[in-house]
């Protein structure tokens, strides 16, 4: 295992002090794991929390600032935080608007956040509203399964809701903004490495030289299908068709993101999103914004994935809201 | 021979045997959750078990809802994931049902265990055949009070319940995964072992090591 | 090898497709390789022009925008551009102020970029000063070599110069900025692996899983050491030791980039970069700004350079002005 | 045989057995500067080359200027990097001097040669033992004037030519690099040959090829 790290057991709590001298904008609570807004969330403002595993980064703690959310708690990598952590966060978050928790659907993260928001409940009297993200058209029969993943659309969401949250919105319209959001958003990814977590000090899966995995979700679990290695024009074709397929986005503006896995440099990013929106423009898919670039990746894998929301203007207009964060950043 | 009645410092060697046997096996169960998880299933039990007996060693409780109260809310407040509120949940509510006692007759524990059980059931919802811990742990509940039924002391329940959990984790082998990350492969989770019914096994296996030691 | 391309030699064509489609706000001249701005460059306004090979994005498309640059030419991987490109940028860019072309410190981009302003202020009359950077300190005994490369602070001076250009100072002015920017910074990168050239097919050099190569630039090429791979905090010390070395450092604020060569994942270069502090902070340098991320790559490979830039009052006002450009944004 | 004077074919022919030569080891060329470069030696010349030979077919010239005017334009225009500017100004400085002539005798040949390579050192200014390309080029030139000097025909000159480019570019693999990418290196790019001065050779291997077949 090739790293910069000093050791496995060390990467989460030594990222952490890299994230709090890099910016001095922000508040780290070392304790807790958690990256907090500079400045206390404004009386009245709803509050919005993140977290989950870390090896996703800059999600969820590259987002943390103006526009966007208000506090992110960061887990052992690739393992969704504690409820003491989150609920710590609420607490801490809450201005008395109450607070909304922003959950990728992995069995993990929802039992911990439920048992945060619980907690903050109960002991502080915070309210809390929940929004579980589930955009992940890889997964088939979701019946069958533990639904659908959340992935890319979380950062379209929190980017989204975190402009309305700004805005003043109180915490059910928040709330439900988000639930639009997320109902609106299909994505789907691909890798042609595994990534290797450090404390297991290997690639979660080998993959030979001529295959990709197609269907994989953001923590090196294998996909769904592994297929032949192919040019970027079909890899793109096999992740925006199943895409097209779930959800009808004819006649609507959309967002679109080609995100990288975290191990694929910017130039193939760029191409595969040009093969992407090339096939987008061919099915008659208005594409009225776009984010290109390392946004919820995976460690050191190898791969992209394509996010599609519809939109409309009004959330265009809360796209094009000034946002102010490590990860993301306009008009401010 | 072990006795008829289970002291809560067995259930502190439980607890211990647990830790070094997930310490032990640590990669293997990484290795398990690598082919059909995310690679995290060691480190996680590792990480948790290594705080619970931090935490037991720094505050010895002297009755067990005090004990597994804290052993719970431990695994709850260090692991994440899904094994942190599925083993944390188990804990607490065990150490609800067993109450302010500090020894145990095979009746009280089979109570405790089966609160447990409860718990990992109310949180995850698994059912037999779902490919997760409580393929392993359900039926190590049903052999423990079988054996205590037909007058089996704790340590020979604990036994028969390690050997039932045995049979329940290789039983998961061939199942298709539809609960926790493993799902997501579909037919492509078939064939492996789940890491969860694993570390289950290794729980009953310190169980039965601990109690027969008396 | 395993990209994401089409086929090896449509890499950087299809990048571009890619590039304009994604950035509306750019102008890409798909037959010169060119990434202008979309608004014509002000009247007044000296143009800063630079480009190189491909495969370092962002640099240099990426930093087209306000308060950078005006355009940005791409040459082959790892292959600097032609005279003819550089002399078309320079003529479309120049707004009668002059061009400042700025240049990395490689053989091949100094001796195209010399033809191009041979060119340009023959053929077109328009005012061409040049500035190449040169701050690696990773290569030892310059007069016996083609000199320092030029890396890391090639992206601190864009960002500076720009913000200067913008202000309307002219191009004497900019020009001289420019060599002062690139005389007061330094920088020394590492590799954990070599990246793969498309046209190649294969990693440029072979690295055991135990070794690093010390010294490397962005273009793949061995370093001057392989030595042992360390932990993070010694790897970091092997970076920042060189530099502090060669130029000092003390009495000033600085701005400290921690940049990854397009492999690493962010969550390393965050560590890595809490390492580079925690010396700084120890050798008793200020750190009055920072970047952490990647940009200035070298294709997929994993490692990171550290580039520390002397600054004052001056300097930091115009690295605190507002940028607008694709990888680079704040204060609009 | 091979006679006294040169004609623009023929020069034609020696473009076109260059590219030839270059795309047949492109791959060789890119491994060669792997090990002390960047990876893109083959694909810039067989890139540059193939160029050539397309704007040569397109617009065939009637003189010397002409073409290598063309040929020099071409490189710079599509190769980049280090070799675009050196090959590109050797091929523009010949054309100047060879004037607007279609053919040559070995004294003509060798003017425009030698122009060339005074391109070369004007951009590069490169010294012997620098580790380059003029490494291979100069004792060419050197074997070229000398076989011309003592009665030599131009193919004759031009087999001497690549013979002493053979022997330079070999002479290249134990120096230690002080120009282009390879210095870089250091020490370590000792033990290398140079892939500029191989696609030097290929250069004269390709004149001597082609003047020998008249
Ligand atoms: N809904 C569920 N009910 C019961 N057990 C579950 C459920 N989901 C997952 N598990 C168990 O959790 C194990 C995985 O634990 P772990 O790897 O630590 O967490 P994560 O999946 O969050 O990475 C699985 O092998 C399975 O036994
Ligand atoms: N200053 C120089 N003078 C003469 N030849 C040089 C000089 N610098 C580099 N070269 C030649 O150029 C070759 C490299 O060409 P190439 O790989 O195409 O360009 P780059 O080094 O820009 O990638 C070297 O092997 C060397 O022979
Ligand atoms: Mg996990
Ligand atoms: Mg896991
Ligand atoms: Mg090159
Ligand atoms: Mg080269």
């Amino acid at each position: 295992m090739k790293k910069l790290i000093n050791s496995p057991d060390h990467v989460l709590a030594d990222a952490l002090v890299g994230v709090e001298l890099a910016h001095p904008e922000l508040k780290v609570d070392h304790t807790n794991r958690i990256i907090y807004r500079g400045e206390p969330t404004k009386p009245g403002k709803v509050a919005l929390i993140s977290g989950g595993g870390s090896g996703h980064e800059p999600l969820h703690g590259g987002f943390v600032g103006f526009g966007m959310l208000d506090a992110a708690c960061a887990g052992e990598v690739f393992t969704s935080p504690t409820p003491d952590q989150m609920q710590e966060a609420t607490k801490v978050a809450d201005s008395g608007a109450g607070v909304l928790h922003i959950v990728k659907n992995y069995t993990g993260d929802v039992m911990n956040f439920e048992m945060a928001a619980e907690m903050a409940e109960a002991e502080t009297g915070v309210r809390v509203e929940s929004v579980v993200t589930n955009d992940d058209v890889a997964v088939e029969d979701s019946t069958w399964t533990a639904g659908r993943r959340g992935v890319g659309v979380t950062v379209l969401l929190e980017k989204i809701v975190g402009a309305a949250a700004e805005e003043g919105r109180d915490l059910a319209a928040v709330a439900s903004l988000a639930r639009t959001v997320n109902a609106q958003g299909r994505s789907m990814g691909m890798a042609l490495t595994s990534c290797t977590v450090p404390s297991a000090g290997k690639p979660t899966f080998e993959l030979p030289d001529d295959m990709m995995e197609m269907g994989v979700g953001i923590h090196g679990e294998p996909g769904r299908h592994r297929v032949p290695l192919a040019p970027a024009a079909d890899i793109a074709q096999q992740l925006v068709e199943p895409i097209l397929h779930d959800l009808d986005f004819s006649g609507a503006p959309t967002i679109v993101m080609l995100n990288g896995m975290g191990g694929t440099p910017l130039i193939e990013l760029y191409l595969m999103y040009g093969e992407v929106a090339k096939i987008l423009q061919k099915s008659g898919i208005q594409v009225a914004r776009s984010l290109v670039g390392n946004y919820i990746t995976s460690l050191d894998m190898a791969g992209c994935s394509v996010t599609v929301l519809r939109a409309d203007d009004e959330l265009l207009r809360l796209w094009d809201a000034p946002v102010n964060t490590a990860g993301l950043r306009w008009g401010v | 021979m072990a006795g008829e009645t289970v002291t809560l410092s067995s259930l502190v060697t439980w607890l211990s045997r647990f830790r070094d046997l997930v310490t032990e096996n640590r990669n293997y169960l990484t290795e398990l959750d690598s082919a059909i998880g995310d690679a995290d299933h060691g480190a996680n039990m590792a990480r948790g078990m290594a705080a619970v007996m931090e935490k037991v060693g720094a505050s010895p409780a002297t009755t067990a809802d005090e004990l597994f109260k804290s052993v719970g809310m431990t695994l709850v407040t260090s692991v994440g994931g899904a094994s942190g509120p599925l083993y944390g949940t188990f804990f607490l509510r065990f150490g609800m049902t067993a109450g302010a006692v500090s020894e145990f007759d095979g009746a009280a524990l089979s109570a405790a265990l089966r609160a447990g059980l409860g718990g990992v059931v109310a949180r995850g919802k698994p059912e037999l055949g779902d490919k997760t811990m409580f393929d392993a742990m359900s039926p190590a509940l049903e052999a423990f009070d079988a054996s205590v039924a037909s007058g089996g002391s704790p340590a020979a329940a604990a036994a028969a319940a390690y050997d039932a959990a045995v049979v329940g984790r290789d039983a998961t082998t061939p199942l298709v995964a539809r609960k926790g990350r493993a799902s997501y492969l579909g037919e492509r989770s078939a064939g492996h072992l789940d890491p969860g019914a694993t570390s289950t096994a290794f729980l009953f296996q310190a169980l039965a090591e601990s109690l027969a030691q008396g």
